[in-house]
């Protein structure tokens, strides 16, 4: 067995069918459509690229300020889905993405009703994508997705309509910001979807005590970073122990053994959020670092630890 | 601060995004010079970020990303241009005085401050062969008032860099034959968070990737 | 005006009539009843002491490990409650506390059902206690406190039935890990709660890679430390925003910036917890601070800015 | 490793809490010796905190707690008592036996280890003139086994430390005449957040404050 093939099959995985070479997926609204990462080094050497949140028409975003800091463990964004349009990025985005990058592309969608989804996710089932995000949990955007992710109705709802429309595996993302998560991935799961992905951003607040203000101009946003990692991994885990769905983990994921320990949690796939814009190399050295970790840990293929610690 | 390293390439106006132990964002610092492997940048502490930048020590390494931005375009200076630099905008017109005056262009600097204290890098700009005028609030030294006081008109094009009501009363004095280096709280500075994006009359705009300076023609306030 | 009559308008808060040195609370469960402390610093420049949550009955809590560690940003508990049980507290614990301490004591309740309320405060309403802190969101106790935390009817039952038996001013202490705490937030209020106290800690969980198990042995924990305060600050405003009681904030506070921030965010007082254990000077240390930190902002009294954000 | 600071009251079987840069937690090490202002400890890298602790420097100020929990009294040793350590449960017993030495006492030392490559410290308790017997698992060096296949069984009394499936064996072979300490994963170290509480004969105790060191007869395994 060449080197090659061994590496393949000490990180490869499968979502729904689809073959990606490693775990690692740089998470929506982090990674842009990989241009200016592409600058940096070959992307090609990711799992896969959820793309920039689309809607069904272009959307400017929130006023500025946008961002916030936490500290040294995290930061809140209300950017505010920020996108050309899924037409534009069906006619720009997406073929130069194409052009630049053969692995996994996963399309994170959001919409404001449930005929937002559908029409965007189905103008996206005639195109080059792989998975299809749906993402009902934007916290920065008003009566937008995070009403969708916080019951399980409205989840099921959105899961039935998209699914209707398209062939895609339909992974729906999941919010954090919920009383009971497992309820919501079980009623995703009766109405049809494919996978999930979780969590979104935890709405947070931070104020400057010298302005006396709140620091972004929507007051609250989406907090992210390594701050959330062990809320993500709890909810992972209840997820994956109730659910037989696969799971794309993410939440304040910045190394490689977070990434084994996301894995363990339960997750298929692991998406890197906020420590792209830190450290715009992080997702290449995590992929670098990850086969010397697994000797350390004498893991031989990823698939083997997936959801270890629920085999009781 | 000054520092060693790949200096090629940067243009005047770019900035740098520096690392600092202990925070979770980089922080963005406008390039004052760069030439022959050394980097000169100026900075002023106004919170957490700038006030740790301060306990770097001369010979310690920074994590740092670079050429970042797109800076001003001299080709479009004409033969004698005004560069007009307001408090913590200063800075970066000197790098593009520096290779305005290497090219040969007559250049006239205006540079705004709010009191005497606060004066700095006025003797820099007249070693270039520039025309500096001074304005400050309090008329302690140079011309009294804004830099708007010490408008002639009679520049080719202008460039500048300041706070944003200095910004606007200039577009209003000298119209928008110029370019403006924009600020705004960014998350990643390179492009990637969308977290700075502002409206311009040609669409939503990257502070740190189109900018973060811009044709004053498309500046909206 | 004295110095020390300057000083005490300056730090002075007012909790439900009662007068607190400072806003500076040490919160329940990582301040014991003060011994460990009192071989420190005297802790009489506490605002307040809100002590080790006390049940009906005596219990031991949780199987060992009960602590997990979250990077530098915080820890993961699931003590469980171990607590000598309301008769003893009455008994040795609170004489022994109010021995050494004269301000405001804090005294923090769990249950496992309405009846354990109702019970452990009705005989503490005849102690020297100044506030009852009712704690319906520990994570760490099956079918315990979160539950009545996670539903506005249960938390207003609860509410309604130990305002029934105590003339103590009862303050409910919420859990983050919920979908809307305003509701829950407005049913104690409606149910004749008298003030509130948020966070507790958010349900979180880690792995221990190299032996592959969840690293405490209760599997999921309470997250606490500085990664929860973006949260906290989000969860304290939503409240101070949407009803008129007085805040007891809490949750990843570890500075005097953090104080000043929670306060504009809305809390009239601020519980210290996480930070006690890994610096037992803190409260001391942030109580010293204040006063000068004030003076860079220009705060004459603290009572000028709660929930100074939320004047538009 | 060596640090200068206040040592007094620091008895045999305390430990003290190490604040690491980068990490929430203090990190809780035995004692190995303490005496006239120099504090030792002995520690194995297991985990990022003890691996962290590798890079201070010579010379580098520590935030540390000490006098921590309670130690082992030296009092209930009667004649000649026994002291055995095995692993990382070696190093508290050298200061123990330092201070039976200086009282006089005749003083037998029993240290366990898995092989040769790991055994620490035995001359270091020989200079102190104690009778040293050391056993490794593989038998590449001292008497082959467990510290149990060393018991004379004519110890006064006995003190121990070590992992707990040789603290179990020395219990059954050994009787519960004797002191124990014990190991548990802690939160604050110094008793305030009930993070480390094991069950005994005398109700709940706090590993960090009524421990480490337990009377052998209380325990509960």
């Amino acid at each position: 067995m060449s080197d090659k093939k061994a590496m393949n099959d000490k990180l490869q995985i499968q979502l729904s069918g689809i073959t990606l070479a490693n775990p690692i997926i740089p998470a929506s609204g982090t990674y842009g459509f990989g241009d200016e990462f592409a600058e940096l080094y070959d992307i090609n050497c990711l799992g896969g690229i959820s793309f920039k949140g689309t809607t069904r028409e272009a959307r400017y975003g929130n006023p500025l300020p946008r961002i916030a800091e936490c500290g040294n463990y995290g930061m809140i964004n209300a950017v505010g889905l920020q996108n050309p349009g899924v037409e534009h990025v069906i006619a720009h985005e997406l073929p130069r993405l194409k052009s630049h990058y053969n692995g996994c592309i996963v399309a994170n969608v959001s919409g404001f009703s449930v005929q937002d989804y559908v029409e965007t996710c189905a103008m996206l089932d005639k195109e080059p994508i792989d998975i299809l995000e749906v993402n009902i949990s934007c916290p920065n955007v008003h009566n937008g997705g995070m009403a969708f992710g916080t019951s399980p109705e409205a989840a099921a709802e959105v899961t039935a309509a998209v699914k209707a429309v398209t062939t895609k595996p339909v992974y729906m993302k999941l919010s954090p910001n919920v009383t009971d998560i497992v309820a919501i991935a079980k009623a995703c799961e009766a109405a049809g979807a494919d996978g999930l992905c979780l969590i979104n951003t935890v709405l947070g607040m931070r104020i400057d005590i010298r302005r006396r203000l709140p620091v972004i101009a929507n007051r609250y946003g989406g907090y992210s970073g390594s701050g959330i990692f062990p809320l993500a991994l709890r909810m992972v885990n209840q997820v994956a122990r109730a659910t037989s769905l696969p799971i794309i983990g993410c939440g304040g994921v910045s190394s490689a053994e977070d990434v084994i320990e996301m894995m363990m949690a339960g997750a298929t796939a692991v998406e890197i959020g906020a420590a792209n814009l830190t450290n715009p190399m992080v997702a290449k050295e995590i992929i670098d670092r990850l086969p010397t970790l697994m000797d350390e840990l004498k893991i031989e293929k990823l698939t083997d630890i997936i959801g270890i610690v629920n085999h009781e | 601060m000054r520092l060693a390293g790949d200096t090629n390439e940067i243009l005047p106006g770019q900035f740098v995004n520096i690392r600092i132990e202990g925070l979770f964002l980089r922080r963005p610092i406008s390039v004052c010079d760069a030439q022959e492997g050394l980097l000169t940048i100026i900075y002023k502490v106004v919170g957490v970020g700038t006030e740790s930048m301060t306990h770097l020590l001369a010979g310690q390494k920074v994590d740092m990303l670079t050429v970042l931005g797109t800076g001003y375009n001299i080709a479009n200076a004409g033969e004698n241009p005004l560069l007009v630099g307001g408090g913590v905008g200063v800075p970066p017109m000197y790098m593009l005085a520096r290779q305005l005056r290497e090219a040969g262009k007559a250049v006239r600097v205006i540079l705004g401050f709010n009191t005497k204290d606060e004066v700095f890098y006025e003797e820099e700009f007249r070693t270039l062969g520039c025309d500096v005028t001074v304005t400050t609030v309090d008329g302690s030294h140079g011309v009294k008032g804004f830099v708007t006081n010490a408008l002639d008109g009679q520049q080719s094009y202008y460039y500048t860099c300041g706070p944003l009501p200095m910004i606007k009363a200039l577009l209003q004095a000298a119209g928008t034959h110029g370019e403006v280096s924009m600020e705004e709280r960014m998350g990643c500075g390179f492009g990637a968070c969308m977290g700075c994006t502002i409206q311009t009359t040609q669409g939503p705009k990257r502070v740190c990737k189109e900018g973060p300076v811009f044709d004053a023609a498309i500046l909206q306030f």
